[in-house]
């Protein structure tokens, strides 16, 4: 499992570019960072307080001015800006973040996204989600293709959503898929799987690139 | 001239039952923890309190690094101060869910972003927010705050949820340093709320960690104009871990 | 003339108490600056970008990014608080500056004010007129009681509005006026004037407070 | 990595004829003076500008203190390279009257406040403004700068005029200090309108009167993100009188 998330994680840092300036959730998400190419330059945006994330912070280098939004204290990179929170989401909303990558309890074919509430269980609160999906022109969706053998790629959420038509592309241990008008079509196929085993794991017809490459993992 | 430096117990002096009370900080980093303190001093009940969240439980981690008591709104949770707390997000502090299974807490959820422009909107006098956050979510469907029923408004082919101003009867905010004039900023992250919620508070009192002179550092530091401060509360201190 | 605007200067300078932030517009309501008491701390708002207008700056003490709404050079007191406009209009419209102490072309007896264009002649804009008549709680006139004989004063203003029912006080060289809810009421009347005189040169029924009292210079 | 650092003539090179610009400064304190020489040396035409004003012209004083040269949007509007003016107070540049006169020049006005919420609501993504300034008043009952009606709301029995987001092609923006990210401050009364613009356009583009390595100063002195800034210019001085 461990593997299949890193496997995830590695190929999602392959959607940056120098300069970008991104948003990575906690958790999976978050392990994205680690592999960022070296030579391009992003910027991670901690929508609690600065743009510059660098690493969680040791007994060597913690301010205890500086956590991330999970709570944890952690290190800025030298170009940081630090900000309030109005101006963290007038960033986000005005579509200055221009990716933001999380997990997703639910994605249906049209982009929707159901992310942060199941309904009688305790309740923890959007915090800043809803603003990053609603504000990002980006937003990839990291996560195991299944959750205990059930579809999580669906038809049609059935939890409440976190925002509309938001997510534009998808990436699971099986492979990479872009949420287009007319659908959901796989562009990479990982080579452990086959097309039948995908679609078979996911909940909505999946279409196939004519351009449909092996996901790589290196 | 006026004074505006004071104890934290006389800065709460004015804050009674049932008021509505903001609170900077997010994960408690940059609460004014001797204004919470001197709130449990005083002891006020049924506050409805405005925040990011619900701060720390004691005993309980921000990341790694545990802490000994509650901090931040954790201590007026702790001591069933809250009536309604207003937040973005409440599952870190056990106590919220607990005193919400208990009856004796109601919570109303705002997106982060969301809830700092309605707390701006407040404090710069503009009619309410339009944000695209929210749209076909429960947001759209939930009554807001003070239950009312929300508006879609279709802008330019694109909707938005039309969110009203948030008021309070207090702001409590923690600078990094101010002038004795009020004049004030947060270092790094510890500016979250704590900009936005002066001046949307009938009073705004600050607990700043350093108290400087006025004309003491240069004035393109401060973030926030001392005129919206009406007290300056003494004691503050650096977080130690 | 000179003496009739210090004279309403003056007058104008005991409506602040300590602790007062304010704005003052240019002309007649500068001067109003010059008489504030000394034993009591009034903060200026200068609406192009701080809190804290202290004096017109000379050589000895000019610093070029300081200027006035009115792109005069000048200097900031040690408490001032630098802004941008958002910020500066946030705090008028937030109802944060408390008055504001402006000149008029009309004003009418419900409070409506018109100080910003005449139809037909060139013009200027309303800079920050209109948010500052909108947003501060209380609208302060100073002006001449009449222009070139004719009334300001009204029962209704004939020239394009600033902002509706906004102006409380009206401070003249005949006498002081509170804007009420069923009109205009004189509260101080200047010795060199009785009340026929005052209401002759008023465009509008006045009233006459039980409590009037004399407009004193100092 | 990306280099952002150029000359004035690199930065303005892909604005064309019949673009929107936003312009910071009011009344050219804190206008970029460099970009406003090379947009004059490309001789682009047909420009809207947003501004707060039209700038000074030549041997105009900015208060008492002459200047030689015409300042800040003064030099679009001396070459004619100006339609359209929005902005807040078109009295002191006598260039504007003298256009609007000939004919070449149209021009909105917005009030001040409202023009700096319209700005931000661009730059941050939300649907519009609601704001009590200007009802009652032209503002209501005149078009706005793209000819659209307003509409009034009433809200809590307080009337808001619904003003639309401002957005432009290119924002031109005068720090005093920036980093090489692009960080920046603008010194003491200069913010103005340069905080606010960027962001509110395609393209973000300062000429800071310093330029710093990154690290060099507290990032708490920093305004705004450089994230948002797609060109640093070089060559800007501070004004001489």
């Amino acid at each position: 499992m461990a593997d299949l998330k890193q496997r995830i994680a590695k190929r999602c840092a392959k959607e940056f570019k120098d300069g970008d300036f991104i948003n990575l959730g906690i958790g999976l998400p978050t392990m994205v960072a680690d592999y960022l190419p070296e030579d391009i330059m992003v910027t991670c945006h901690s929508e609690n307080g600065f743009a510059g994330i660098d690493t969680v912070a040791d007994a060597s280098n913690l301010d205890v001015d500086i956590i991330n939004s999970g709570g944890t204290y952690v290190t800025a990179v030298p170009r940081a800006k630090f900000f309030d929170t109005a101006e963290s989401f007038g960033l986000v909303r005005g579509g200055h973040v221009r990716a933001t990558v999380l997990g997703a309890m639910e994605v249906a074919e049209n982009g929707d996204l159901a992310n942060w509430i199941v309904p009688g269980k305790k309740v923890a609160g959007m915090g800043g989600a809803m603003d990053l999906c609603a504000g990002c022109p980006e937003v990839i969706i990291v996560m195991l293709h299944t959750q205990k053998g059930n579809h999580k790629i669906l038809k049609k959420c059935t939890l409440p959503l976190t925002a509309e038509k938001c997510v534009s592309k998808i990436i699971t241990e099986m492979g990479v898929m872009e949420v287009r008008e007319d659908g959901i079509w796989v562009v990479e196929l990982h080579p452990d799987y086959t097309k039948e085993d995908i679609q078979a794991a996911t909940g909505c017809e999946l279409h196939f690139d004519p351009d449909m490459k092996a996901m790589e993992e290196e | 001239m006026i004074n505006k430096i004071m104890t934290a117990d006389e800065a709460v002096a004015g804050v009674k039952d049932g008021m509505t009370i903001m609170v900077g900080g997010f994960l408690a980093t940059g609460s004014p923890e001797v204004l919470m303190d001197a709130l449990v001093r005083k002891g006020v009940k049924h506050l409805t309190v405005i925040a990011n969240d619900g701060g720390l439980d004691a005993g309980q981690p921000a990341g790694e690094f545990a802490g000994k008591t509650a901090r931040g709104v954790g201590k007026l949770l702790e001591n069933h101060m809250v009536d309604h707390l207003i937040a973005s997000h409440i599952g870190v502090n056990p106590k919220i869910n607990e005193q919400i299974a208990e009856g004796t807490l109601k919570y109303t959820l705002v997106p982060q972003g969301t809830l700092a422009e309605k707390i701006r909107a407040a404090a710069y006098g503009l009619g309410g927010v339009l944000t695209p956050t929210g749209v076909a979510t429960p947001m759209e469907t939930e009554p807001d705050e003070l239950g009312r029923t929300k508006k879609v408004m279709e802008i330019e082919g694109k909707k938005y949820l039309f969110e009203m101003p948030l008021y309070a009867d207090y702001a409590f905010i923690r600078p990094t340093v101010a002038d004795k004039f009020g004049n004030f900023y947060c270092a790094k992250a510890t500016k979250n709320f704590n900009y936005v919620m002066a001046g949307a508070a009938k009073h705004t009192v600050i607990a700043p960690e350093k108290i400087v002179e006025i004309g003491e550092i240069d004035p393109d530091y401060f973030a926030v104009a001392g005129v919206l401060v009406e007290s300056i509360a003494e004691g503050e201190k650096r977080w130690q871990i």
